[in-house]
């Protein structure tokens, strides 16, 4: 609703772009509830859809106040209401990841392929600062992640955005199935030791799902 | 689902105004926020101050332990949620008196983490705090990891020697020595019977069948370690016992107390027969229990459940945990 | 099933044995036997003793209102069943400072004919012995019939005046008239979401489906006259509250005390919202709360519900509400 | 066991055939526990079945310690018995009743037709001293009173034991469901007021299954 139409050629992101996906994801997490709520509860304590949806609810709501024209400071702006507003271990997290996402975006209007990987580099930067887990601890980086490296990549090799989301979007997805395999190292899951192991990671899924955010809006205009 | 709620979204707003409504004489908020809730007489002159906080749905964990000889105020979150790092720097700010302030709260990602952000916020303003984060539920991790458990219903026992510490004006250093010191000291273990349900979920988040307890279950439905036959109360006392002794090598002569909680739908009934057998169990092995509190101390809304927290005294502890406290749900004399 | 005991024939006694041990500093028992319970300091020196009795499963009734400012003594019943008139003529014996015994408890046929032939016994040993019977429950008996209804959660009211007013000196024909002036005065409604079981039947004596409850239910499980659709806590606190004001004939300008008591399996989160609702009615209507209690005061084994009870206050009851007390469950301070 | 054969022109109860009518109602009450606390469970707190069994196993368990030889005695210890091991709303009108009919039978060491009618008349009056029912009230009266009056009758008649407790027991028996149609007006069960209506009274059942223990041991030489 923000944004002008994303042709086959366009490539870069403006903020009305970034808003539209915002929105988008508010959607998204909304419909996906009831589901990260029940693998929340296989691994936690069952409230992760409660916490995600709210969160992205919440930045859309006020998404008209936040600055306009500086990404960096929509995304800063929109941890902090995560921040106040969701203050869960996903929520913090994802709060810290858009905070230091924006602080690397700062002033940047529109994002070229280029800097929609650092947008993703900054979230995973936040989220393992705050949260201190790697790659393969079971936890929302490894879905993220991957996604971030297929960003760089189709970045190098000049793809277009559509190109490259399709291709991170894939590597999250797949990302996020991977963790059944491992074994919680953070947070309640961790306490399952190696029962965790067999259940999908709430916090990889939500990963994922914002990676798809992007990936069906720029795929597939879905404004 | 069957519980007496309006809109599920307002349940921490609404309980939150009942309560600072039933206890006007004892509570009051810290900037209009009904979340962040302190002592009526905060901040108390030349007192290290105790903060606690974390998810709502444990009362009265936690802001049911704000009051004298107990903590200075307390940050609430959503039902199972941490609070948020300015709501615990706003608490700070209002009950700082100079003194510093102990922030003691229980192992969770998220109060971690918020806990963690609000005392980087503090010190930039000004504010001297310390953290001693309660890690007393035996089952949820092996021997050797103790500091990656969970904080259970032992955070009494925290809380209440902290607060006795402050109040006999003791330094925030010395407050954290006898608080790490009381940490290491106690234990918990939990056996649930049935599940809760959060009220915006609306189903129960696991289920445990007729017949069936889960012994080592968290206060949010974490599992525990062995799901089986429900036993006789003497026997889950046993086990309960058994294990705790053991993590925290209790021997013939020692001095302990007791907490035995339940977890919201077992009857009081029920916790005096476990507290009857734990009696038995330690006069048998020569420990002395200097004091015994029975009740709801930790709660998991409505789960059927319970669990038995032991504190191993020293002398130090001893005298802190004889000091009265004046809270809305508990007082002692 | 799904309870922490043993033999269900060992219920109460072994739930007694926990509590006199937990409770050692304030309670004792008359005669070695652990079903009658006095206060460790009885009998009190010139004062009329109270005494109640009644059967297990509700605690903190009865026996957990034993203490300063309260009660003297209690006959304990097996679960849901009166005690012996030879308890409590025991209890009788060992409470009374020659000033006279007031047996206050509630309505129902077996504790009424055993109380009644207890004090017909102690008149043979020489004591003066008087009754006040609880019948708050508003939807037990239609109007009219008041001294029919069943006597529930305002029995704590009553057991606050009548010590209140002994521990003043007074005879105990004042406080006779006292405790008769305070019940006609307290009106309570309460409301179920889930029944509860003895543990020597085994399974729930009733049912109640999922999405309904039923109003005013008794804490035995005695039907109530209201079966249907679970409401909101606001509705469903305007429908109690209203019923009680009507009997009551709560006029603007009233002051009130007003007690929200859990059945058993409700968590205290639920008891604060409907906590907030009855401020904002009473506050609408010009009603002065002077005092709210919130708690579980009289249970009903794991009953999901709740109860509310208004007391109407003059400037007596006023200030005999205020007085101390101190028992092993609630405390004033 | 404590009683000799009773033939059929037999016609006086023993001390010991009270005995064994005692240890009798003992099992009856074992095998109707559920049923009366079923019964309970719908008109008042469930309990019944539980009391009533109590109470006679606690009678049955003193039974060579209570006196031998006088039929008063034995009742009215039986009484006491009751009133401290099972002081419950029913525990206490049996044992009322229970120690009325040994007042009236004081010496007793051998009943008649007529005055095995007259431990039910005390039974009766005992339990009304102390509950105030009265006939129609839905009681335990209403099963004891018409086979109270059956006794008499026969007794008039001079008809056998046999006989009169053959009738008596048919009339207890309709009496009891006869309470099905009628109102409590005591006890718990009262509160529901017209609701009462269609249950049957536990209470009433309790005297009806008494009866049917005469009954059935001096019928079918059941000892
Ligand atoms: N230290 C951590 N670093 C990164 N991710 C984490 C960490 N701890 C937990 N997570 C993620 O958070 C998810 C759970 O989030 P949430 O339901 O909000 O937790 P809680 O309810 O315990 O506060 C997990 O599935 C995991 O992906
Ligand atoms: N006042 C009374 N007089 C005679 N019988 C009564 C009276 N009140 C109750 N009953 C009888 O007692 C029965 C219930 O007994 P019980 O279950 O022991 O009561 P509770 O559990 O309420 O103490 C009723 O079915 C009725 O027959
Ligand atoms: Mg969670
Ligand atoms: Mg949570
Ligand atoms: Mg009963
Ligand atoms: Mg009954």
């Amino acid at each position: 609703m923000y944004s002008e139409e994303l042709n086959d050629e366009m490539n870069s992101l403006e903020i009305n772009d970034i808003k539209s996906i915002i929105i988008k994801l508010k959607t998204i997490m909304e419909e996906n509830k009831d589901d990260l709520c029940e693998l929340d509860a296989a691994l936690g304590d069952g409230d992760l859809g409660l916490t995600v949806s709210k969160g992205f609810r919440e930045i859309a709501a006020n998404i008209d106040e936040l600055a306009v024209k500086d990404i960096g400071n929509l995304l800063k702006r929109s941890g902090f209401i995560l921040a106040d507003k969701v203050p869960s271990t996903m929520g913090t997290l994802l709060a810290s990841g858009f905070m230091q996402a924006g602080k690397l975006l700062e002033g940047k209007e529109s994002l070229t392929p280029n800097e929609a990987a650092t947008l993703f580099e900054g979230m995973i930067l936040g989220i393992s600062k705050r949260g201190k887990a790697a790659i393969g601890d079971k936890t929302i980086i490894d879905s993220l992640y991957p996604a971030h490296k297929a960003l760089e990549v189709a970045a190098a090799q000049e793809l277009s955005l559509k190109e490259a989301f399709k291709g991170a979007y894939e590597q999250a997805r797949l990302g996020a199935e991977h963790t059944k395999e491992m074994q919680s190292k953070f947070g309640r899951a961790s306490k399952y030791l190696e029962r965790s192991i067999g259940h999908q990671d709430p916090g990889a899924t939500v990963g994922a799902l914002i990676v798809e955010g992007f990936h069906l809006y720029i795929n597939e205009g879905n404004k | 689902m069957k519980k007496f709620i309006n809109a599920p979204e307002n349940v921490v707003t609404e309980m939150l105004e009942g309560l600072l409504f039933a206890h006007s004489d004892l509570l009051k908020t810290a900037d209009d926020n009904v979340k962040n809730i302190v002592r009526k007489d905060a901040p108390v002159k030349d007192k290290v101050a105790i903060i606690s906080g974390g998810g709502s749905g444990h009362l009265p964990l936690f802001l049911g332990y704000i009051g004298e000889g107990m903590l200075d105020g307390v940050a609430v979150g959503e039902i199972f949620a941490s609070p948020s790092s300015s709501q615990i720097l706003s608490v700070t700010k209002q009950v700082d008196s100079g003194k510093g302030v102990l922030y003691l709260y229980g192992n969770y990602g998220g109060d971690v983490m918020n806990f963690d952000m609000a005392g980087e916020m503090a010190e930039m303003e000004g504010i001297q705090t310390a953290a001693v984060i309660g890690t007393d539920d035996v089952a949820s991790m092996p021997k050797g990891e103790e500091d990656q458990r969970r904080g259970v219903a032992g955070l009494f026992y925290l809380y209440k020697m902290a607060a006795a510490k402050a109040e006999e004006g003791s330094s925030l250093e010395e407050v954290v020595r006898v608080t790490e010191h009381a940490s290491r000291n106690v234990r918990t273990m939990g056996v649930a019977l049935s599940p809760c349900t959060l009220p915006e979920v609306g189903k129960p988040t696991f289920n445990i069948e007729e017949g069936q307890m889960e012994i080592g279950m968290g206060i949010h439905g974490e599992p525990g370690y062995y799901k089986g036959k429900l036993q006789s109360a003497d026997d889950i006392t046993s086990t309960l016992i058994e294990e705790i002794s053991e993590d925290l090598s209790l021997n013939q002569g020692d001095e302990v107390s007791v907490l035995i909680n339940g977890l919201g739908a077992t009857p009081l009934e029920e916790l005096y027969i476990v507290c009857r057998k734990v009696k038995d169990i330690f006069l048998d092995r020569e420990i002395n229990i200097e004091k015994v509190y029975v009740g709801e101390y930790a709660t998991s809304l409505e789960m059927a459940g319970l669990s038995i927290s032991v504190l191993k005294l020293d002398d130090e502890l001893k005298r802190l945990l004889h000091r009265p406290f004046n809270t809305p749900f508990h007082k002692q004399l």
